[in-house]
């Protein structure tokens, strides 16, 4: 099980957040080039596939470099 | 396809943006765009951040989020238990807040009409709220044009 | 700090990358590292997917998870309503499986066992099945070495 966990994970002591900023990044790269590719907007499986990640996973990283919620609100602590 | 999911979350600011999350990732199964997604993230957003500041005033509460998929088509609601809305008609005015104090901007559910493809909410003083909202995906979006 | 969420959602194989990512988007809070978020992950997809292949075999029937955190302490439990399982020593002994003709591995239970830092399982037949699960973040991993 080891083996296996190690093969899953390479011990990274890098916090989650950065590294889903990073994939954020990654994923509006790939939607320009797939938005120029097609001439449309692509969806999130044709960005999910192109990066080999789940939708659900694309999702949970863009909220990572998600703006001020609402244009018109400051955000609420 | 089909699908729903139900959430429960206590009424806290930092829950505002796991629900959010969740009913995106939720919505990722009919494959939206992430303008799409976008959309719905900010009426999630709005809806959620009402109950936590309005509803519950920024006390203790419990909000429940629902979301449905029927083909390509996502409702959501969102439901607090709080203190309502006694006039929906002033509320539902762009620009209108009860809390000015607190920055408020009174443009959430003008935001969350706008963003959504359906929109309704109902209230009961002291009972509490609820919205109910629709995004249809893969529609052409008309009125918008960037 | 401390927060909780439940979240119902019917057994669909879809759902188990949606239950995934919820817990991990709960778990989000807590600020962990990619590695303890993975191993979140994976020890909810294993609990997801039995309670969808094993639980419910495959048919109609609802899922509970429940996540909360006190502290840096995340609890996760996945619940059925299913079959349930009658002997549960053998259930979870390594490469153990009821249903080799699925390809199953018969490693579900012993990764979330070795992939959380708390782990039980309950269950009873015809009832169904509670695993629990406990993750403690900002630890030293004993029994890791590289
Ligand atoms: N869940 C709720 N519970 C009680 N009152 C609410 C709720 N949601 C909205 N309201 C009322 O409606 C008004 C307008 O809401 P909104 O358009 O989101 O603007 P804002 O939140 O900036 O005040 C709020 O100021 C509040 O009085
Ligand atoms: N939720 C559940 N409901 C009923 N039986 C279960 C459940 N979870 C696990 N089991 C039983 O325990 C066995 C071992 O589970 P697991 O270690 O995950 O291996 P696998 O899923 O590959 O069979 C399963 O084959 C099944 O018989
Ligand atoms: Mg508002
Ligand atoms: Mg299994």
């Amino acid at each position: 099980i080891g083996e296996i966990r190690r093969y899953l994970r390479d011990n990274n002591p890098i916090r989650v957040s950065r590294s889903l900023r990073d994939i954020a990044y990654k994923v509006l790269q790939v939607r320009d080039s797939l938005a120029n590719r097609f001439a449309r907007e692509p969806t999130i499986s044709e960005i999910a596939k192109e990066l080999n990640l789940k939708r659900e996973d694309i999702v949970f990283a863009l909220d990572a470099i998600q703006e001020p919620v609402s244009l018109f609100e400051p955000i609420y602590h | 396809m089909d699908n729903y999911m139900k959430l429960e979350i206590p009424s806290k600011s930092q829950n505002e943006a796991f629900a959010r999350i969740t009913v995106a990732a939720f919505a990722a199964q009919a494959d939206p765009t992430i303008d799409e997604i976008s959309d719905i993230k900010t009426a999630v957003s709005e809806a959620v951040t009402n109950a936590v500041i309005h509803g519950y005033e920024g006390g203790d509460g419990t909000i429940y989020v629902t979301a449905s998929l029927a083909g390509r088509r996502l409702e959501v609601t969102v439901v607090d238990h709080g203190v309502g809305i006694t006039d929906l008609d002033q509320a539902r005015q762009p620009l209108f807040t009860s809390k000015p104090e607190l920055d408020r901007s009174g443009m959430g559910f003008t935001i969350m009409e706008n963003f959504m493809d359906e929109f309704t909410v109902t209230s009961e003083t002291d009972k509490g709220t609820t919205v109910s909202m629709v995004k249809i995906f893969g529609q052409a979006e008309p009125g918008l044009d960037d």
